[in-house]
């Protein structure tokens, strides 16, 4: 078990790929993608109800255990959340070595 | 014209939009599974297209299917444009372009449920109709983003707006591909070039799918329209009210404007020549607006533009208004115009 | 008599349900995907609500339909009194009263599969009897409710039951949402209103949605149900045997209640003058226990009840029951007590 | 990036929309809902294999960076989780500001 | 024998899914819903298995059937076994064990175009080859663990490989669940009972879901393999890159392994004196590759082995060329065989 | 609220029974299980996107206070995901006690 990063970031179903690919050139170790999320936010009620993704979500997380990759992943999707909107959280966890 | 507005109201399609906004409208937990409601926008996409190529296939491609696509396309063109100089009177240059183009572009849904109105109707209409909705949808997404950065571009947010790259370039190459190959535009028109291809024999095969169902199943993609389409008014006049008192100039623009353009479709259909049921679909086409391919496209191409304002305007108001009012309304003015 | 099960057995429905308790039992990954599972049951309430509609239509609303519809709701509201109190002997308050609202309720796709065997034996049957299926679902909702509260509501947790507000008085507003504005007794109702509003006019445009296909649905629909009962079945016995060793009592209430009410549909049936698939489907409405409607409302209404005894009772014994030996049962004593 | 609260939520299905009628009443920031979630726990097996989300689970997810609302939110749904079953995790994680 | 390859390439089925590709490669977003594509495959093969099961009742069991059955088993369990010795020349146990298993099984998918071919064609056929395809999906699943197990479960990883408790012993019972009662197989085998037992009177009710729409939901359920299939392709070069260069030789082994296949197919049809369309048929199951049930059981029972190999040989190379070259070619083959 | 260990398991979709199946043997208190996650790791991109399970993943969520037990699960686990890919995280959390 080693100590790592936890990102979680909530984004819109629409942006999913396009975030995916900013990760890959970023130098993310990987990435998980949760898909269908509703919530609400300062973009109001957003209900995961409609055929475009333009209202619902989807939930990435990131456990990377170079804190200057952390960084750089931060930094990167900064200005995509500032102009699409969403929110980006990091935690701390160990990670299992297998 | 009484009698057209009742017959279009007694069509199932249109009251299963209206119980499923009742259902919304009075917080029941009725709801279409999300992917299912997406499966159904597929099937009806797929259909039409695939009804649209097997109809083309049967019909002559001459001069005047030319000259009806190219007017469907320069009509596509000039609405994002007038819609955008009218729209910057209120807004700010991204929402002004995002309504442009959802405006410029097609609804799909509305065109699909025109076709079953004018069969209802007993009326002929040419396959082609569907080549024309098919080219009239990505063109509005282009232009919207041209003339946002003709008159915004330069400006705070703005310059980090496309390609995430902060340099202020347009990425043409994914603008194209959003435009061009979003799922709901490369659908239709790849099932139109399989009908167009395959042609009846491939419709003898496929009929039951294609045909049979379709009517009913729009009812059931309605009835999710509907839940949707209500509880999006609520958020329509929030964010109209946050965006300064905005929302008697959007419930206009939402109601004239696809009247305005209903009447350019119709003169153009009638200075063409068109039969009656090909006038109507055109007109139909004119006058709706998009509400799930340019949607998709506005998200990746300008997220700055706020789809809580776009999107109930196209899905809330003018697809609701155009189900219940217009194309009875359109097919009178129809009429009118190619009475001699 | 015994051609009246074997009718009933070599019925792809009946069969589909137990193939799919097989694979369950068996530990087979065979899985309807959730959201079309969800669709599905839509779709049967859907099309089961707009046949009944055209069918109103077609009839005249006569004292005759009143008093059967009248009966029904009557029967609805009896059933949970007389079980609730059945169900203290052994029972707390709040699963006495979830089991009550359970078997006071319908099933619809008891009903639906019901419908089916009527159509098979040729029998012709009414279009109100739809309508006296959605009047039956929502009123043992509020009894259960109401009897709660007057047996329990002044102990324990049952201070925090409604409104979550900890101040013990009932929601009222909620509690009515929830009992009839219920997802699946809203699309009945409405397809009802749709389907009489529209008439033959109407079923001609959707009927290859809403009759050629319904059977076939049902059938992997079903087939879904037997995997879900099946698995629900072990929860029953671990859940009632945590709640004091009460299996045999609910299994045999399970089994006991609906042959009670089943007589009780009969005799209605048969002092209404109701004919053959009428009187038949009536029966199949009072022995029948709903799994869909209640068990949603029962979780927002009364969270307290354990869901692993209600619903395994009505899905996973009373449903089965049922469908393979209830209908023909219930269909040779309605023979009997209409033979002059 | 500020410190917060990650609230966990994990809830039937069908109390989904009340939960977040509840969480707005308290003054929940904002939340995000991921649907069609399975799992165990003190009521038994609960596969989300069934159509009236009875048993299905939901997870709501809040990140919040007020303390006061934390415990708000905290004592607010506990009563609902008392009676209804689920579990609720609060951890601690980094809200990045943009 | 060119006019077979024009009537093939016209076919929807296909067209949708170089559709589906062609989306993929040009990385258009279109997309099915996962759980509806997943339903959609469970609807072709409840669909097929019914229709099989109906021809079945409709036939004498005899001596001959008996043996088209027991030759389809017997080359089930030869071509893995083949399959694995050429597969080891290259790549380690597991992977040769996946992909002898993979290709010793069929794909319901394929042959269910198969059918829709055949019928094009107007070529009668025999229900007893869906319980031939049902009989041919596990034996090779078994075979390939066994043939693992005698040549690698002795080295690394593989002492740990089966029910992971480390001890190195294979897990019978679930092997066998994996085997027999995968959700797919038994979905076939379960609907080819009920349609057996039903029979044509199981399929007056059913008919319009299980024949009527079958082709139009082939075409909708591959225009989402069209879409996988493109996306896997790039995956199995950068797999087989990644595993020292085998891209030749996988490629190789996904278009000869199946076109001898055919051959043997083939040649036992003929001298069992088959029809044409039953020929044609058996051919097309030797031939096809599993990418639904195998792979699923393959995860489970030899985790070790990399699906990012098998599964895109099956699915994105041996399926697509036996949908557009394999199957006119193998009915050129068996036309010639047949002819006196 | 009791201090507690969140463990998150990122695997195949074709193992969630089997996974669930260890779980209960080595004592896990409780688990939930979220679906149809996409992702991209060391074997490369996983879309989510396919009919057998097989390039779809799924997330366990586990939320266990009792030291040992968390070790043991997270021991028990690790072969499988050694054989079969996929992740484990392992962080600190408060568990509400209602
Ligand atoms: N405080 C929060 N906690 C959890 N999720 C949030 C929060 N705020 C926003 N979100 C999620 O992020 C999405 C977009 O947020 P926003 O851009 O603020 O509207 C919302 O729909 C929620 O799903
Ligand atoms: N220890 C746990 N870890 C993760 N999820 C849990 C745990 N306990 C319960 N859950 C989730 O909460 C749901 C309801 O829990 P319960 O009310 O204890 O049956 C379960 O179905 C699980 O999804
Ligand atoms: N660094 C990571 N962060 C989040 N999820 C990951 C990460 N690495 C792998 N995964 C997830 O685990 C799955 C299997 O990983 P792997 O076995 O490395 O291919 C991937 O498809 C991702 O969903
Ligand atoms: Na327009
Ligand atoms: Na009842
Ligand atoms: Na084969």
């Amino acid at each position: 078990m080693k100590p790592c990063k936890r990102i979680e970031i909530v984004i819109e179903q629409t942006l999913e790929r396009r975030l995916a690919e900013r990760l890959d050139e970023l130098g993310a170790p990987g990435y998980s993608v949760i898909h269908g999320v509703s919530g609400r936010g300062d973009r109001g009620l957003r209900e995961a109800d409609e055929v475009t993704g333009t209202f619902t979500n989807c939930i990435f997380l990131i456990a990377c255990n170079d804190d200057a990759v952390v960084t750089r992943l931060v930094e990167g999707v900064r200005p995509i959340l500032s102009r699409a909107g969403g929110i980006c959280l990091v935690s701390e966890a160990l990670w299992l070595r297998h | 014209m009484e009698s057209l507005f009742l017959t279009n109201l007694a069509s199932p399609p249109l009251l299963f939009f209206f119980l499923g906004a009742a259902a919304a409208l009075l917080r029941s937990d009725l709801e279409i599974p999300a992917q299912v409601a997406k499966f159904l926008s597929l099937y009806l996409l797929f259909a039409i297209g695939f009804k649209g190529g097997v109809a083309l296939s049967e019909s002559t491609l001459d001069a005047s299917v030319i000259s009806v696509l190219a007017a469907a396309v320069g009509l596509a063109c000039v609405v994002p444009v007038y819609a955008f100089y009218l729209l910057r009177l209120k807004l700010g240059a991204p929402d002004a372009a995002a309504i442009a183009a959802t405006y410029g572009s097609i609804s799909a849904v509305t065109f699909v449920t025109g076709t079953s109105y004018v069969d209802t109707q007993g009326l002929p209409w040419n396959g082609y109709l569907v080549a024309a909705m098919a080219l009239m949808e990505s063109p509005a997404i282009v232009i919207g983003i041209l003339l946002y950065r003709l008159h915004g571009g330069q400006a705070g947010v703005a310059t980090v707006a496309h390609g995430d790259g902060g340099d202020g370039r347009v990425d043409w190459g994914s603008l194209g591909r959003e435009a061009f190959l979003n799922g709901s535009v490369f659908l239709i028109l790849g099932s139109m070039l399989v009908g167009w291809f395959t042609g009846s024999a491939g419709m003898d095969q496929v009929k039951s799918v294609v045909k049979d169902p379709f009517i009913g199943l729009l009812c059931l993609f309605l009835l999710d329209m509907g839940i949707v389409a209500a509880r999006r008014l609520g958020q329509l006049s929030r964010s109209a009210g946050a965006a300064g008192g905005q929302l008697p100039f959007l419930l206009g623009f939402a109601l004239l404007v696809p009247l305005a353009n209903a009447v350019l479709g119709a003169l153009i259909g009638w200075q063409l020549g068109l039969g009656e049921g090909d006038a109507l679909l055109l007109t139909i086409l004119a006058a709706s607006a998009s509400y799930i391919a340019v949607p998709a496209a506005m998200r990746l191409a300008l997220p700055e533009a706020n789809p809580s304002l776009y999107l109930p305007m196209s899905l809330a108001v003018t697809f609701p208004f155009n189900l219940l009012i217009g194309i009875p309304l359109y097919h009178q003015l129809v009429i009118w115009l190619l009475s001699p």
